[in-house]
């Protein structure tokens, strides 16, 4: 067991401490006053406040959708409906009993677990976008309130479902009941959003091809998270239906969806504090405003959105951190343990065909941007492939990356075929890519990233912030040589641009891979960092055996690292060979300069 | 505007509250003020107002003034879940007496019962609610639809029939007995078809309706803008059948003009009904309300008529002790604009109906009237 | 007499990353300044930053001796300051016609104008229906310079036109910007790498190496050995 | 069959008239304007006051057209200008315009249903048809509607910097194109489109203050289907359109409502980038 490493500031052990202190108090009191309120508020607010519990509840679920993983949806007011539907169809076709009920649940999760997983289906693959999932999930309520209203009896049409048996419990009973969910199931969304998992949708959210990238199904996770928020949601609705003893096509409806969305809006998004506050305040507002001044308690919602989607994004949580900033201590101040993992001990000796590349063409209608191309690179090489704009490079990096972007040829990452593979497949052949652009988490802390990027080789937990962060070695001095190490705590949005690229650099190599893909490391990086980042790439070849290959302009950098190098002209492979034969070829030159080669003798 | 007269009215109320000594009786009108109902609830409001005006004018019930309190139940069920509650567990009235969407009333019922409130429901709909605290003084199916059904048969000589309605309970109730009604009388239904309570744009019925040859069309729409549509659509397709309309008010026809000419309508209410209390009630209401008059219909009527359902019950049962007040409701008579009226049949009401033609000037021409018109097994009691 | 164009101290970059480093130099009326440098250097960049499709960090830009630092591209155009990008300068799905008319900031003129293409590269007139997209690499590169000749622009920046051209096409571009610098007076950037080029219409030339100014001379008989020492691979 | 070939160009008429603003809006700015249903009902009620003032109706459609583009004009440099980079959030900032417009526009002219005569009434004797005149010019409309804005997009300057900026904004910029301008025009022109409809559709349907929601969802799939080009617009109103309309005659008229929707979001699964050619 190697030894551990610890960095960040020490004494954070006791800010644990006072937090876990503060949680519990902080628990304690909610649990109390939910148990106690009832006996001090009058029977009116106790019904308003059950009821906007379950829609708190619901809220939650599209914080979680949108405010989390991105994606804004109309459609969590479809689950909850039929969480309402489930019960009332039930009770009223069977009557009311203990395995009514259970049916009731039972059907309850079923039927929005089905549904989100259609709906998840629909919305989310490869390449899809937010918009279009927002499209989705407009349509699912709309289609499902459609099917109330032609369901005859059955449903009760726009009149809904009433007079069905339900549980007979005291109004206090039902407050401490619905408070008590609203308080476990925040508790728990809380817990999961700020553990790794969490980190990870907002990962997903932030930059959903470096999660591909990394080895993530991201369609996948999305599809799970709406699953099982609707299948909360679903549980609101039957609770909600349970008390009110009552189901309408509206709580179905896409108003009520859009009203969701208002709720988490002015409450403030990504904070599931905000759901509930938004929650809590437009549900008892409306209850005392809207029945005196309909019109204008409309108005006033609509403008409030309006004002708070310009002004506070965030939202009244999102503004009032802003002004308490100040005040609380330094956020995310954990000790994070760096501790290097044994890496699948690479064969010392032999050396396998990392990349194998057969007339791999990529066309667009009839302009081809590559043509042919064909070339292997082993382990432990470092190629280089030059050429001036428009050659083709970075289209062949993705070509070599992404299954579905070449239109001819083969390609085999690690002795395995690509075929038409997403990328998140191809990592895992033990490719790993670096963009040109530094393509990292800016909302998440260095070792918040670096967490991220050992997704596809370690699940992340769904409860735990752990602080041990596991890396294979070639990551970890990455990490030291660049000084990451010191800002493991800090989000990567305040970092320099070349710590960014190390960031980056260093969440590949978390993937371990055996081939490396990097497109223009050094643009924009000052002298000093381009001779470490320079140094980094050698050993990475010498010591952990990599194969490399470097899309590049800066033909010293080039000169300087390269084993060989491939040069790429309008979409074909101009030369391939060693560095010298390049660096002293007049049709280089040629191609650089435009120049005629006769100088080319000068050269010395 | 609405929400202005409304509040007008309850500073009205304050006042004529203040006026006598004794704690008031408070009658809790849940209504749309917003959404689909929201066009004919300010004409509910003012009837409900001038109800309670006159009976505390000549000193109240038992000696206590009665007070309203109006509220918005956003003509649907999660509205008028906060409205009734509002209403029975906030400002605990002591009894509810509105007119409203099925979707609303059913939404109330649950609270109305946890609140053991009595409610009388003063809107004609699709029937067979039952609740042992709620009281029923308009129309059912089988009170309005035979008028229409019957005429055509007899005076257009209509057989073939084509029914076009609204998807919602109150379009597809209608509808449906509707259709047995012109079997049972020996009529062919030849279509039935349907749009979501939003649709707007009816071509495709329309298209089928003059391709299936029916001598009669019989639409049971959502109040409003569906109606208006389907209408003005019929008329721009120029379709001239015996055209009969269960869902459209008089004020509504008035306001569609030439379009609504000719539609046969079957109320238990028409501002034209010859009879001293209905000249005196429309007498009073235009005094009371002036300019801002909403034209009395027939769901604005017996909410008036309710009121004073309500004043006979409590005064019957010498209290506002909801079971005695709710025993008494199906006892006691009211003579009002539409004639003499007994909720005693299963907490239901026999009518007087009344068959209506729309003139060109939008005014309803009484064209034949039905007295004492079963309302039918709504309830019957569960053996 | 005041320069065309004075840029004073400029830095500018991509997010944190700075690749326009404390720029300084100055274009006199008439004058054709050769940047050079190899790919990656940030030579586009300059170009962006004194348009200001890249913010200034700072320093400043003097157009005729106005500051122009802060005005939106757009405005810098209507001065008559015109770019002639590297890559994406066309409009592929717009007829030749559409994209020569952009050239030009109303219809008014435009006929005349039309004739002026016309001599200089005939082949765009006699396809004025023709998508731009359909053209050849060349014929696309005389299209964007015609477009941005015929507003008779008082300052020129070209972004590597001679890319990808053969040879002839290389001497007609630069008798054609030769002749029109002799009649309207231009003065020009030009960004190349392709050296012969660049030095055969320009007074003056710039090394720009990572976002810094290296060297920068007359053109003389000399030039090309000194910026070969600069660009030696 | 014919009334059916009739009820489906005719319906595809309207959508693609109703549809057209949203899509000008989505096709320069790639912003989706759910205040668009609001914009229908200012024009319906534009329409409404100007027969009120007895206008013919060759004022009424301009009147409806300008209160439709100075609304557009007010909103789009007061909200939407700010939300460019953020087109979800530019979402719900109009859908909250919408409902701001909507109660306004209940608080000035009451929730009650209103009323405006057609100008064109009856029907009127069409291929061995009756068939509601009014409708039959709706075509006539639509085809104007087109004519008009594709001559406007590719005849005029403006058309011309303004398919400049959607294709290529930074170049456009470097030619001088003032794109801020662009998009404030484009979606003035957009929403004053939405007023014009909203007038155009007053004669078949009433005048209340949520009209234009029922018609919100299906031209936004339509926009979102065809992708950006008024032509792929008109070709998927009417496939889409035509389905409703056959979908409503032989199965039913609620199924109908949900065709353009469920199919919407069914092509775009297969087919991200809709009707429109890659």
């Amino acid at each position: 067991m190697p030894e551990a490493r610890q960095f960040g500031q020490t004494g954070a052990a006791s800010i644990d401490f006072s937090a876990g202190l503060r949680i519990t108090v902080l628990a304690l009191l909610v649990v109390g006053s939910i148990v106690l309120a009832p006996l001090l508020l009058d029977t009116y607010t106790t019904n308003i406040l059950i009821r906007a519990f379950f829609v708190a509840i619901a809220a939650i679920t599209v914080d979680i959708v949108w405010g989390y993983c991105g994606t804004l949806t109309f459609g969590q007011s479809a689950f909850f409906g039929i969480g309402v539907y489930a019960l009332a169809i039930i009770f009223t076709e069977y009557g009311f009993g203990s395995w009514q009920a259970l049916l009731g649940i039972a059907t309850a999760i079923i039927a929005a677990a089905t549904v989100a997983a259609l709906t998840g289906w629909l919305s989310f693959y490869p390449g899809s976008t937010p918009l279009y999932a927002s499209i989705v999930s407009l349509v699912v309520p709309i289609v499902l309130v459609q099917i109330l209203y032609s369901g005859g009896t059955f449903t009760g049409s726009s009149s809904g479902l009433v007079g069905f048996e339900s549980f007979d419990l005291e109004v206090e009973n039902w407050f401490r009941l619905a408070g008590l969910s609203l308080a476990a199931v925040a508790t728990i969304a809380l817990i999961i959003m700020r553990s790794d998992t969490g980190r990870l949708l907002k990962a997903l959210r932030d930059n959903d091809e470096r999660c591909t990238y990394l080895g993530v199904d991201t369609s996948r996770y999305r599809i799970i998270v709406l699953v099982l928020t609707a299948i909360v949601a679903s549980l609101a609705g039957f609770g909600y239906a349970a008390f009110g003893g009552v189901a309408a096509p509206e709580n179905a409806s896409f108003t009520f969806g859009t009203r969701l969305i208002i709720m988490v809006a002015l409450g403030g998004r990504g904070t599931i504090v905000g759901a509930i506050v938004g929650a809590l305040g437009i549900e008892v507002a409306s209850a005392y405003l809207s029945g005196s001044l309909p019109y204008v308690w409309e108005l006033i919602i609509g403008i409030a959105l309006i004002a708070v989607i310009l002004a506070f994004p965030d939202g009244l949580v999102g503004a009032a951190r802003q002004l308490t900033r100040g005040m609380r201590p330094p956020g995310r101040s954990t000790t994070i343990m760096l501790r290097p993992i044994e890496t699948a001990a690479i064969g010392g000796t032999e050396s396998g065909t990392a990349i194998e590349v057969k007339g791999v063409g990529k066309h667009f209608g009839s302009l081809s941007v590559l043509d042919g191309v064909e070339f292997t690179a082993k382990r432990s090489e470092l190629l280089s492939l030059v050429g001036p704009n428009g050659a083709g490079k970075t289209t062949l990096i993705r070509c070599l990356s992404d299954g579905r972007e070449r239109s001819a040829g083969f390609v085999a990452i690690g002795g395995h075929a690509i075929e038409r593979l997403s990328p998140n497949r191809v990592v895992q052949f033990g490719l790993g890519r670096k963009f040109q652009a530094a393509s990292i988490f800016e909302a998440l802390t260095v070792a918040e990233c670096l967490r991220v990027a050992r997704t596809y080789r370690a699940r992340p937990s769904l409860i735990a912030t752990s602080t041990m962060l596991d890396l294979p070695p070639a990551a970890i001095s990455v990490v030291e040589r660049s000084g990451l190490s010191e800002r493991l705590g800090e989000e990567a949005r305040h970092l320099s641009h070349g710590l960014k690229q190390a960031l980056e650099l260093a969440m590949v190599l978390s993937l371990e891979p055996e081939v490396l893909l990097l497109d223009e490391p050094t643009a924009g990086l000052t002298r000093a960092e381009r001779q470490a980042f320079a140094d980094i790439l050698t050993s990475l070849t010498a010591r952990d055996r990599l194969c490399i290959l470097l899309v590049e302009h800066d033909l010293d950098f080039v000169r300087e690292i390269s084993s060989r190098i491939i040069v790429l002209h309008q979409g074909r492979i101009a030369l391939d060979g060693s560095v010298n034969e390049v660096v002293n070829s007049a049709l280089v030159r040629e191609i650089y300069t435009g120049q005629q080669s006769t100088t080319s003798e000068a050269m010395p | 505007m609405t929400s202005r007269a409304f509040i007008a009215s309850l500073a009205f109320m304050a006042a004529t509250g203040s006026a006598l000594a004794a704690d008031p009786i408070r009658i809790g009108v849940p209504v749309g003020l917003s959404g689909a109902n929201s066009v004919v609830a300010p004409s509910v409001v003012q009837s409900a107002e001038l109800a309670v005006e006159e009976i505390n004018a000549k000193g109240g019930v038992l000696g206590r003034p009665l007070a309203l309190d109006v509220a918005d139940d956003g003509s649907g069920a999660a509205g008028a879940q906060k409205a009734f509650d509002a209403l029975v567990f906030q400002k605990k009235v002591n009894v509810l007496i509105s007119m409203e969407t099925s979707a609303a009333r059913n939404a109330g019922l649950p609270i109305v019962a946890r609140g053991k409130t009595p409610f009388i429901y003063t809107s004609f709909y699709e029937g067979k609610s039952c609740s042992p605290y709620l009281y029923v003084n308009a129309w059912v199916p089988e009170q309005q639809v035979p008028p229409i059904v019957d005429y055509f048969n007899k005076e257009k000589k209509a057989s073939k029939y084509f029914l076009i309605g609204s998807d919602y309970a109150f379009g597809r109730g209608m509808l449906a007995f509707t259709k047995a009604y012109i079997e049972k009388t020996g009529g062919k239904v030849l279509g039935e078809e349907y749009l979501p309570m939003d649709g707007s744009d009816w071509t495709s019925i329309i298209s089928k309706l003059k391709a299936s040859g029916a001598d009669a069309i019989i639409t049971s729409t959502a109040g409003g803008a569906p109606n208006v549509t389907l209408t003005k659509q019929l008329r721009a397709a120029g379709v001239s059948l015996p055209y009969g309309n269960l869902a459209v008010d008089e004020g509504t026809a008035k306001s569609m003009g030439a379009d609504a000419a000719d539609i046969y309508i079957s109320a238990s209410y028409v501002t034209g009904i010859d009879s001293a209390a209905n000249k005196a009630f429309l007498a009073a209401m235009g005094k009371k309300f002036g300019a801002d008059l909403k034209t009395p219909n027939d769901l604005s009527v017996p909410e008036y008529e309710g009121v004073y359902a309500y004043k006979a019950a409590v005064e019957k049962a010498g209290g506002t002790d909801p079971q005695k007040v709710l025993a008494a409701l199906s006892e006691v008579a009211v003579d009002g604009p539409r004639g003499t009226i007994k909720m005693d049949k299963q907490r239901h009401a026999p009518l007087t109906m009344y068959l209506g033609q729309v003139q060109a000037d939008g005014s309803v021409k009484v064209i034949q009237s039905f007295s004492n018109v079963d309302p039918g097994a709504q309830c019957p009691p569960k053996s | 007499m005041t320069d065309a164009l004075q840029v004073d101290r400029l830095s500018s970059g991509y997010g944190t990353s700075e690749v326009i480093s404390d720029v300084s130099f100055k274009l006199s009326t008439s004058e054709v300044l050769a940047v050079v440098g190899k790919n990656g250097m940030g030579k586009t960049s300059l170009l962006k930053a004194v348009l200001g499709f890249l913010p200034a960090w700072q320093g400043s830009v003097k157009f005729a001796g106005k500051d122009v630092t802060r005005m939106p591209p757009h405005l810098k155009r209507r001065l008559g300051l015109i770019y002639v990008p590297q890559e994406h300068a066309l409009f592929q799905d717009l007829t030749i016609r559409d994209n020569l008319r952009l050239g030009l900031l109303s219809d008014g003129g435009f006929e005349t104008a039309l004739e002026q293409v016309g001599q200089w590269f005939p082949v765009l007139t006699q396809r004025l229906q023709q998508r731009a997209g359909t053209l050849s690499g060349g014929e696309q590169k005389m299209l964007i310079v015609a477009r941005a000749l015929m507003a008779k622009p008082a300052v020129l920046l070209l972004d590597e036109v001679t890319e990808g051209l053969q040879p002839s096409l290389v001497d007609r571009l630069s008798d054609v910007l030769t002749r029109f610098r002799q009649q309207i007076g231009t003065s020009m950037i030009v960004i190349e790498q392709h050296l012969p080029f660049a030095l055969g219409i320009a007074d003056r030339y710039l090394v720009f190496k990572r976002g810094e100014i290296v060297d920068s001379a007359p053109v003389d008989r000399e030039a090309a050995q000194r910026i070969e020492a600069h660009m030696r691979i | 069959m014919l009334t059916i070939a009739l009820d489906a160009i005719t319906t595809a008429a309207l959508l693609f008239i109703i549809s057209s603003g949203l899509l000008i809006v989505f096709g320069v700015m790639k912003i989706i304007n759910f205040a668009h249903a609001a914009f229908v009902t200012v024009g319906a009620y534009a329409a409404l006051v100007g027969a009120r003032l007895a206008l013919p109706w060759v004022l009424i459609l301009p009147l409806a057209f300008a209160t439709g583009a100075a609304c557009g004009a007010l909103t789009e440099t007061t909200i939407v200008r700010r939300l460019y980079r953020r087109p979800l959030d530019a979402i719900l900032a109009t859908w909250g315009l919408g409902t701001v417009i909507g109660q306004v526009i209940t608080l000035i002219f009451g929730r009650e249903v209103q009323f405006v005569q057609a100008p064109i009434t009856g029907t009127a004797y069409f291929l061995g048809i009756d068939y509601s005149a009014y409708r039959i010019a709706m075509i006539a409309a639509a085809i104007i509607v087109a004519v008009v804005f594709t001559g406007l997009l590719n005849g005029t300057r403006l058309g011309l910097s303004t398919r400049a900026v959607i294709m290529n904004e930074m170049l456009a910029q470097g030619l001088g194109v003032d794109s801020a301008r662009v998009r404030l025009v484009t979606f003035a022109i957009g929403s004053g489109l939405a007023a014009l409809s909203g007038a155009l559709i007053t004669p078949l349907s009433s005048v209340d203050p949520n009209m234009g929601l029922p018609w919100l969802i299906s031209a936004f799939m339509l926009v979102m289907v065809s992708g950006g080009s008024l032509l792929t617009l008109a070709v998927s109103s009417l496939v889409l359109g035509g389905l409703q309309v056959v979908v409503s005659t032989f199965v039913n008229p609620i199924l109908g409502g949900l065709t353009i929707a469920i199919c919407a979001a069914v092509v775009l699964r297969i087919r991200p980038e809709g009707f429109a050619r890659a």
